[in-house]
């Protein structure tokens, strides 16, 4: 299932990267590339948007439509454009800092509109091009550059806050792991409604805390029989992350709910806005209410 | 005939709104032209707050202090405007308010509507009366009144207007119009409707005083038409929201007032840089940050002619009048998407809110430019490139997913013509170049300001937006008087026309600035685009519109 | 003394930094004069970077892209910039990456560092060998390595030093300087300076490049001083968070880049309003939007003057090196109190990342002028106001909690005396008077910029903030060619202080603006301010400073 | 204990207000004032800020110290002043839309540092002054002159939002209750760390569904037994109000956690900075370093 298909994925390259070797980005830009050959999309079907970060450059690293904008801003231009245009499969590719720090108010609200995006948060719990500032995901006595005594903010949970935000699918994967990274990405671009996975990346350079090696040693999967459509339990299950039980991962939260263009019968039934035929004279009935 | 001025006064939540329109929609449809203004407070109920009409058969474009008739629906609107009557000028008020004597029409409007059951019927109590003391068509009241109310209160509305009509007299003898058809309207509805007309199909946005009835407006259409209004969290989404519409193909607008202008700034440059064609209002309020929210200034020009950090090509366009919003609205839908960049509509407050009679849009004076590019998409050696290098800097635009195998990548940082970063200086000096010179092709589209007044002026008002009626009105006023005035009204602004602004003040001895704001902001640009220095300046920034009469006091004292 | 020019390249990660910052120390603290600035790309590992490091014992106040010595990294190095050698000119690396030959110093770097058992060291290494070329100190050398590295690295890199300095042979015969003490410092680390001094207890800011080390400097204070560092989660809340540190009653500052500050400039306008102290250090990287992150460029000027709807009083001051930078901020602080207003430094990556020799900083020079009010609180009659009005329009401010029974109120709507909403019109304007004459009194403390050069010019280069040190050296070169030149160097640069321009713009033939921008920024200000029109620009926007030959390139061209 | 006493509260009289007959500011406003009285505290120990909307011209009408801001920005002036001056009693009076919408950023980041505040939520679920258009606590299906259709976006829950974000004191109670609304408010202001008061408040004018009568219908008070330490307990709770059971009220969730202040021992231990002298001399030692 996670057979990598050269003739699929190349069709994504695109120009040469400049992260640093051994970054975790490395495992997710091939994850995904890997994910949209095996789900049969091409480039000019997918929509990639992002906003400014390391992360934020994966759109630059792979050959489909991308939106690269402004630092925090990665998802306001996403809902714009499937609202323009439903027929985009659009994915959103940015940091833990772009996602929850300058962009905190954008999840929040969009994951409350459900919309039908899957967003995938390099999450490497650091500010990696800025040079290691705490990010919201910084556990609590790391101490950085500017954090000098060490975080003291509580942890942003990405799995707790994107459930009660109203995300509808809510999952947690690692960047050095191949096999568990590919299918929760496919799963999250299946999934119809808000997707979040918390992609768990090394940033070799400025975290020296969450390495590749803590990952593998904190990093564990929800038991078997952990039900997705349970909130609440899947909730007690995110907050294991701040109890110190380590760093669970899999799917915690899915459940099927109407998205936002499914809420709105013009866009639901009609055709794509990009699609309509645009004319003056559709506002000549307009005109006549103010004679 | 004269210009007869109504102002209907009272508190918030008492139904004024309801009133003026009403007598509004009368005068138009009986053949008047009219303009009318609000005067309102930041609170939905309580504080005094007024409208002013003003009508006449020939052409009304600014409002006036000089009251004919003061509709009082309490005491203090009696206190505050009363010394503003002219001669000859009454008051129509509850019989509670002033008792009869000479210049007040004392009814019992109360007591109408008590008997009518409900004391909102009062406003249409006091229509009656107004219709009747104006001779005005009942039957036309009565359609009126059909069309504005619904379901139970239309049976009490009907009986009120007929209350107020038998308790009036007539008493004012107006000359009839022409029945002509004209359409009543405001700036910001102008501005809808040219979103309408102009093909937008998304409008993201988040309320802000005045310029959320763009929103509604836009919103109340969105089962008759394409459109899609979706309400952001913030103004910084709401742009954001905007461009990614824009990116992905369709027509898609902003609209907020200055200080959420300010959040947008940001993605304004995004705009340039992306070459991301995009349309924002932003209709004026008196600042510097919340200021006086409900209220009318031009004091965002300055700011949003250098808006954003670094540099970016961008047109801007004041709108003068409704017609003027509508048109340049759907002027500026075509520009920015023949130009790739950032078009800003600057209205203001007076011009949001004031209704006037005007001309039907003509819809085929309105065309929908795409300058959409076409690609092969057989044609498989062939690379889309986003910000391929063309003669005039334009790139070539596809909308993305439309062509099999092409890809659409746009990128804030600075890029090569395929979007994606560099470095290197030479490619960054060619993209600005790319960018930069679109400002030369503006220049060659901007339209110049309206002269209006003698044809070798001694004295030059220059304004522009929404005082273009305040300005016309006092060149009329003070040619009348035997002086030599005319006046220079900017439209479209930035790139700024300098032909005729160079032609006039070549002639005029007495340069003068109207502008409301405190430092002059067009008087600024005006001097560092041309080096031509304003001689005098009338600045008002008290969150109200200038009147005729105080421009033609000004030059009556200070121009000798 | 010529100046050597050294430049030291490499990829993001190997350790340039460290190479750089030992040459650099080893320089000043044998007393020379030096000055180095940073060329790097937006990544973490990888790219192409380089250091350019100029030293003499003269002053030295430019970079410059004539290289006597290449310190090669890498191979890249070598290709990129060989071609910049002056005759003579030599290289110093790897015997990988060259063999020996005339002008190459090539070494066992690697070899070296394999010995000490760490890659590492390979900078180390360069640094020994680098020391002994010049016939430095090695005793002083090893002083710097134990400052610099800490733990078990700091032994290898005592070893790697060593096998440096034995493996080359001493070559440059320096004169030597007299042994004068001066600091080493940057941009940042001079406003950082400026803000401790200054009495800055608040820090509040949001990581940017290349405002970051500010932060950064600061937040490595903390221990040691009274100052708190708090990051904010987004700009908007970095200023916000200082304008309630400010009105609590302390010193507070942020600092951003351009993109930062886009989103701070509805706040700007608060502070005005508010009349609310506010310091903003934006120090300036190419835009528009993410544009080029670790490069420079002034062009925020024209947006900074007028950034945030409305109208407000606020003073804008350019920095032209880290002495400026220093004692501006301690000023700026000391204004932003006494008006009770947003002061906006203007800084750039090419001064932020500079390292300069400068005379050490004078403390007795720097006061703390608080222009706090006292209030009796035994006077219970009184009630204090806020925005009391006073003739030149500052009110007392006291400082909230501090007397009791009286509270201070501040209010982003337009207001009265006391804090509280306001809707007339007459307060309105009262207020805008009190708070934009301000400006008249800015413009008696303005600072007139540096004049340098012939008393009489023909040409006068016209520049601000961080040129000043290539213009004065372009003008050094232009005078020593016998062309009678001058530069005029804005430090103040809102409101502008005219009388030097007026002054020498009347006698120069020429006039030429110098500016990183596209859009000749300080130019346009000129001819809004003073109708004064510039002949010829210098615009140079490719994310380099511009450099002193270019300049004299220019003059030799296009003054005829 | 909620006995008024007119000696006591006259000291917060300020401005008449602007806001409707029959309002339910009005019920919040005389409960402050009344809370802030019977806590025996004086109008220059306090500091209210808020930003724009009805709700946040609560500083214009009560004569403490007030930092009546920009919309949406009611939180970071409060951080930055806590910081200068610990000694200052915080209190943050702002509408839904202001603290959710506008300043969803701010209130996430805010709880994150627990700061010694306490947060008094006008929850009208509307944006009442710019005249009624949805605020993220609209209920679904609310029809306003902007959501036309109804609202469709998943009502954002403030109280398990608070309670995720990381505030440690998180309650509802109502405007039209001053029994309950009291003693609620007097708890948060002695709460040590972030306390976030949902209280619902009816805007006459622009909200037809939630009125006073809705209010009372709906509104039940949390069982006897509920566990306000236990953190999945308080969401169940909260979470009844989107499962259709109704608006429960009371302290869902209440415990001690270091504050903001509490973990920076600077401010902890000394005085608060606006005390500290000022002297350019306590700067000689930083230059010391860059010879
Ligand atoms: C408005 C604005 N503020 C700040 C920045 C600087 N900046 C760029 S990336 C970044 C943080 C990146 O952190 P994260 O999103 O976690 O991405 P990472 O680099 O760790 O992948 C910041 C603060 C910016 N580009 N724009
Ligand atoms: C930057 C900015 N955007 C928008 C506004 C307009 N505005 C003022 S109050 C408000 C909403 C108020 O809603 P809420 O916070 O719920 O307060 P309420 O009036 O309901 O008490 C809005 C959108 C503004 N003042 N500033
Ligand atoms: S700095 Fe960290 S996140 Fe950035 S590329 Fe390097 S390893 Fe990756
Ligand atoms: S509009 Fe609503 S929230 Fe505003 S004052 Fe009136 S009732 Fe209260
Ligand atoms: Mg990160
Ligand atoms: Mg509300």
């Amino acid at each position: 299932m996670t057979n990598l298909n050269p003739i699929n994925t190349k069709q994504f390259d695109s120009v040469k990267n400049a992260w640093c070797p051994g970054c975790g980005n490395h495992g997710i830009l091939a994850a995904l590339k890997q994910a949209l050959a095996e789900l049969g999309l091409e480039p000019h079907e997918i929509l990639i948007t992002s906003g400014i970060g390391q992360a934020a450059k994966t759109p630059q690293y792979i050959r489909t439509n991308g939106f690269n904008g402004l630092h925090g801003r990665a998802l306001p231009p996403a809902l714009g454009a499937h609202i323009a245009n439903k027929d985009l499969k659009i994915c959103i590719t940015s940091g833990d800092g772009d996602t929850f720090g300058e962009g905190g108010n954008h999840a929040l609200h969009n994951m409350r509109r459900n919309i039908d995006v899957a967003h995938f948060v390099h999450d490497n719990q650091i500010y990696g091009l800025t040079k290691g500032q705490a990010s919201p995901t910084t556990f609590p006595g790391h101490v950085t550059s500017v954090q000098t005594e060490g975080v003291i903010n509580q942890t942003l949970n990405p799995i707790a806050f994107a459930i009660v935000s109203g995300a509808t699918f809510v999952a947690r994967t690692f960047s050095g792991d191949r096999e568990h990274l590919v299918p929760i990405i496919k799963a999250a671009i299946q999934h119809k409604g808000y997707a979040l996975v918390d992609i768990m990346q090394p940033c070799v350079i400025f975290n020296k805390e969450n390495t590749y090696q803590w990952y593998r040693e904190n990093l564990y999967q929800l038991p078997e029989d952990h039900d997705p459509t349970n909130k609440i339990e899947a909730l007690s299950r995110a907050f294991e992350y701040e109890e110190g039980k380590g760093v669970p991962m899999g799917i915690f939260y899915q459940v099927e709910k109407p998205t936002f263009i499914d809420q709105i019968p013009k866009l639901r039934d009609g055709k794509p806005l990009v699609d309509l035929e645009l004319n003056p004279m559709k506002a000549e009935k307009f005109i006549k209410e103010f004679l | 005939m004269k210009k007869y001025n109504l102002l209907i006064g009272g508190s918030a939540g008492q139904g004024m709104d309801t009133l003026a329109h009403n007598i509004e929609k009368i005068l138009q449809r009986t053949g008047y032209h009219l303009f009318s203004n609000k005067d309102y407070e930041s609170r939905v109920r309580g504080g005094h707050n007024f409208t002013q009409i003003r009508f006449s058969i020939e052409p009304v474009g600014s409002h006036s202090n000089e009251i004919d008739l003061i509709i009082a629906l309490n005491d203090e609107t009696v206190e505050v405007h009363r010394e503003k009557l002219v001669e000859g000028g009454a008051i129509l008020c509850d019989e509670k308010i002033l008792s009869l004597e000479e210049g007040v029409f004392s009814l019992p409007i109360v007591a109408g509507a008590k008997e009518v059951g409900d004391v909102r019927t009062q406003t249409t109590i006091a229509f009656g009366a107004f219709v009747k003391l104006f001779n005005l068509d009942f039957e036309l009241a009565k359609t009126i009144i059909n069309d504005v109310f619904k379901g139970e209160i239309l049976a009490k509305n009907q009986k009120a207007l007929e209350i107020g009509y038998n308790m009036a007299v007539s008493h004012y003898e107006l000359e009839k119009p022409e029945a002509e058809t004209r359409m009543l309207i405001n700036g910001n509805q102008a501005i809808g409707l040219g979103a309408l007309a102009g093909g937008v199909t998304f409008y993201g946005a988040y309320p802000m005083t005045p310029s959320t009835s763009i929103m509604t407006y836009l919103a109340s259409k969105q089962g008759e038409s394409d459109i899609v209004v979706e309400q952001a969290e913030d103004e910084i989404a709401a742009i954001n929201m905007v461009l990614g519409a824009s990116y992905a193909g369709v027509r898609a607008m902003t609209g907020t007032s200055g200080g959420g202008f300010s959040l947008m700034v940001e993605t304004l440059g995004l705009s340039g840089i992306a070459e991301l064609p995009l349309v924002v209002v932003n209709v004026q309020r008196p600042g510097p940050a919340t200021g006086l929210p409900t209220r009318t200034e031009q004091s965002d020009l300055s700011f949003i002619l250098t808006a954003s950090h670094g540099e970016i090509p961008r047109m801007v366009l004041a709108v003068r009048n409704p017609e003027d919003a509508f048109y340049q609205t759907t002027r500026a839908l075509n520009i920015a998407e023949e130009y790739q960049i950032p078009v800003i509509i600057l209205s203001d407050q007076y011009l949001a809110d004031a209704n006037q009679t005007i001309e039907p849009f003509d819809l085929s004076k309105v065309t929908i430019d795409r300058h959409l590019a076409t690609f092969d998409p057989n044609d498989t050696e062939r690379i889309y490139n986003r910000y391929e290098f063309t003669e005039n800097g334009i790139s070539p635009r596809i909308i993305p997913g439309k062509v099999k195998g092409q890809v659409v990548f746009i990128d804030s940082d600075e890029h090569d013509e395929s979007g994606h970063i560099i470095e290197d200086a030479e490619t960054r000096i060619k993209m600005m170049d790319k960018r930069m010179k679109k400002l030369n092709l503006l220049k060659e589209i901007v339209i110049e300001p309206e002269y209006y007044g003698v044809e070798t002026p001694d004295i030059l008002l220059v304004g522009w937006g929404s005082t273009q009626g305040n300005i016309k009105e006092a060149v009329d006023l003070l040619n009348s008087e035997g002086k030599k005035v005319g006046g220079l009204i900017f439209g479209d602004i930035y790139p700024l026309p300098t032909k005729l602004l160079e032609q006039y003040t070549g002639i005029a001895k007495t340069v003068i600035n109207v502008e409301q704001n405190y430092t002059g902001q067009l008087a600024k640009l005006i001097r560092q685009e041309t080096g031509v220095t304003i001689d005098k300046s009338i600045l008002k920034f008290d969150g109200r519109q200038i009147l005729p009469m105080e421009i033609v006091d000004f030059v009556r004292r200070e121009v000798l």
